[in-house]
């Protein structure tokens, strides 16, 4: 079924089995005067394009590797339910009561740098979207959130929000009371 | 291999014993009976019997140490041997039975040395079959249900809107522009002199972002003008976007 | 330069990237109603007839090795030693053809005692685990041959295995001259 040299048939299995990607002049030393490394590694190369491995060179030597447009796929699929990181649930919330609303505001109101990843989250959960631009210098993307995430939280809509005046005097005080002034009194 | 000595006169065979030491009487038996160079479902059990002892005399003139099972099946052997020679009619069936499962146990432990002799030759995974050599770390892809309360959120809001109003986080700025009244104050104690200076050499020390230079660049402009409608300097820019210059009024 | 299909190159990635033998339902999972896992594979593994590394398949699972013939060049890549001395050898042939086995029963054949340190061997290697116990006073531990033993000495099951019979037949004389250490004689 194949037409590949003894040589080349060498490199490929040296390239598999170690464990770390291996020198041009290592091979070479393998190959010994049956083959020059060079060309052999061209021909696997050649050999393995379109294929779900791929053969790759860097500083480091000649090394197989899996095709990245497949890593998606084959990646551990983690059926654990998902829980929002602390900074997600802050970015959301602001997000949520603040709409629309900026990068820089939400930063302002968590008193943190909001990362990228946090909003790319967020974004990819369908829980917010771009609402357009603020008409300031830089004219920064406002965000806001989605029908999904009224799914999410059961919401009807966003008026169902609980807003903070509602509890003012009630749970929220006593727990604030409770939270905020550890030295008091 | 232990039994890989061919093995006829004493000597070599207390080289047999140093070299490879089998692992118990059975094994040796197995050996002895191997050199009959007969199906060893017809081995005679008597000449076994004979090789065994011979071989444990051998050992015993040479003071090698043997285990004790060695000794308990000779005397099993002689024992044997001795009711197999019983003439008939006191001829003992049991004697002959016994004879037949030794060399059943033979016949089985020979096949088992030679399956695994077959397994040991067999291409070993890590030894003639290497497996791929590199640890590739695949990508995790988290599908579970996103798991959030109503709850959760608003406590949240409510504590970002509460730390809000009573208590702002400090926030440490990292790169602050100079503000005009700072490059006013940095101007005049810097002016001495009555030649005239680029506006530049008047800038206060400052790190190496751009921004900030523009920034305080603008400010001093800010002061410098500042100073000129007071009449304590004069400024001019000889040639438009070119650098503008400052001096002290005399 | 290749055919491959994106089930195929899929398969070939998976089987790539996984330091196991992977199974042919897990691969099925992957491709889902994509293709057939088993033509897939057969395909793979015509694919590859004649390289350096082949696809190999048994109860453990499907994976790739390198190919057996180019042992000796490939030595230097893992240079530790993995000898099985001669009673762990034996004692796992007699494993493998008397599953499940008691601890007494493999003394019986070999007429020697089984050290504690022949079955942990094993045992850590892979080769072997507890299979229940057998009902007799004392309950021991029966023992039998795991996937990985299939794997590891390139077995695809059991029946791999020539008979017990195979080796008993004949005259000793003509298969044990063959086999015996040449210096011998």
């Amino acid at each position: 079924m194949s037409d590949m040299s003894e040589a080349e048939r060498l490199v490929e299995a040296l390239l598999f089995a170690s464990p770390e990607p291996v020198s041009e002049a290592r091979i070479q030393q393998l190959l010994g005067t049956r083959a020059e490394a060079r060309a052999v590694l061209a021909r696997l190369k050649a050999r393995y394009e379109g294929h779900g491995v791929v053969l790759e060179s860097s500083r480091a030597g000649w090394a197989f590797r899996t095709a990245p447009d497949l890593a998606a796929e084959l990646a551990h699929i983690d059926p654990r339910p998902r829980r929002l990181s602390r900074a997600a649930l802050e970015t959301l919330a602001v997000i949520a009561y603040k709409q629309p609303v900026t990068r820089a505001e939400i930063e302002a109101v968590r008193g943190v740098a909001v990362s990228r990843g946090v909003l790319d989250q967020l974004l990819e959960l369908g829980l917010i979207a771009p609402r357009g631009h603020k008409e300031v210098p830089g004219r920064p993307v406002l965000w806001g959130t989605t029908p999904r995430f009224l799914d999410v939280f059961g919401l009807a809509s966003l008026d169902d929000l609980p807003r903070l005046e509602e509890f003012e005097e009630g749970l929220f005080a006593a727990e604030g009371a409770q939270r905020e002034d550890p030295s008091g009194a | 291999m232990a039994d890989g000595l061919g093995v006829s006169a004493a000597e070599d065979e207390v080289l047999t014993v140093a070299v490879a030491g089998f692992s118990g009487p059975l094994d040796l038996l197995l050996d002895l009976a191997r050199r009959q160079q007969v199906d060893l479902r017809h081995i005679s059990v008597l000449e076994l019997v004979d090789r065994y002892l011979a071989w444990l005399e051998t050992a015993r003139r040479l003071r090698l140490a043997l285990a004790a099972d060695y000794l308990v099946t000779a005397a099993w052997l002689l024992y044997l041997k001795s009711r197999l020679l019983l003439p008939p009619p006191a001829n003992d069936p049991e004697a002959a039975e016994e004879a037949a499962a030794l060399r059943g146990r033979l016949v089985a432990l020979d096949a088992i040395q030679r399956a695994a002799a077959w397994l040991e030759a067999r291409p070993r995974l890590g030894r003639e079959r290497l497996p791929r050599g590199m640890r590739e770390r695949l990508p995790r892809r988290r599908t579970g249900p996103l798991r959030v309360e109503l709850a959760e959120l608003v406590r949240t809001w409510f504590h970002l809107a509460a730390r809000d109003q009573r208590s702002r986080p400090l926030v440490l700025a990292t790169s602050r522009p100079l503000s005009p009244e700072e490059a006013l104050q940095h101007l005049a104690r810097r002016l001495t002199g009555h030649d005239w200076h680029e506006l530049a050499a008047f800038l206060p020390p400052l790190g190496p972002d751009p921004f900030a230079r523009r920034a305080a660049l603008a400010a001093t402009l800010v002061a410098g003008l500042e100073l000129a409608r007071r009449g304590e300097v004069e400024l001019r820019q000889p040639e438009p976007f070119g650098p503008v210059w400052l001096r002290r009024r005399r």
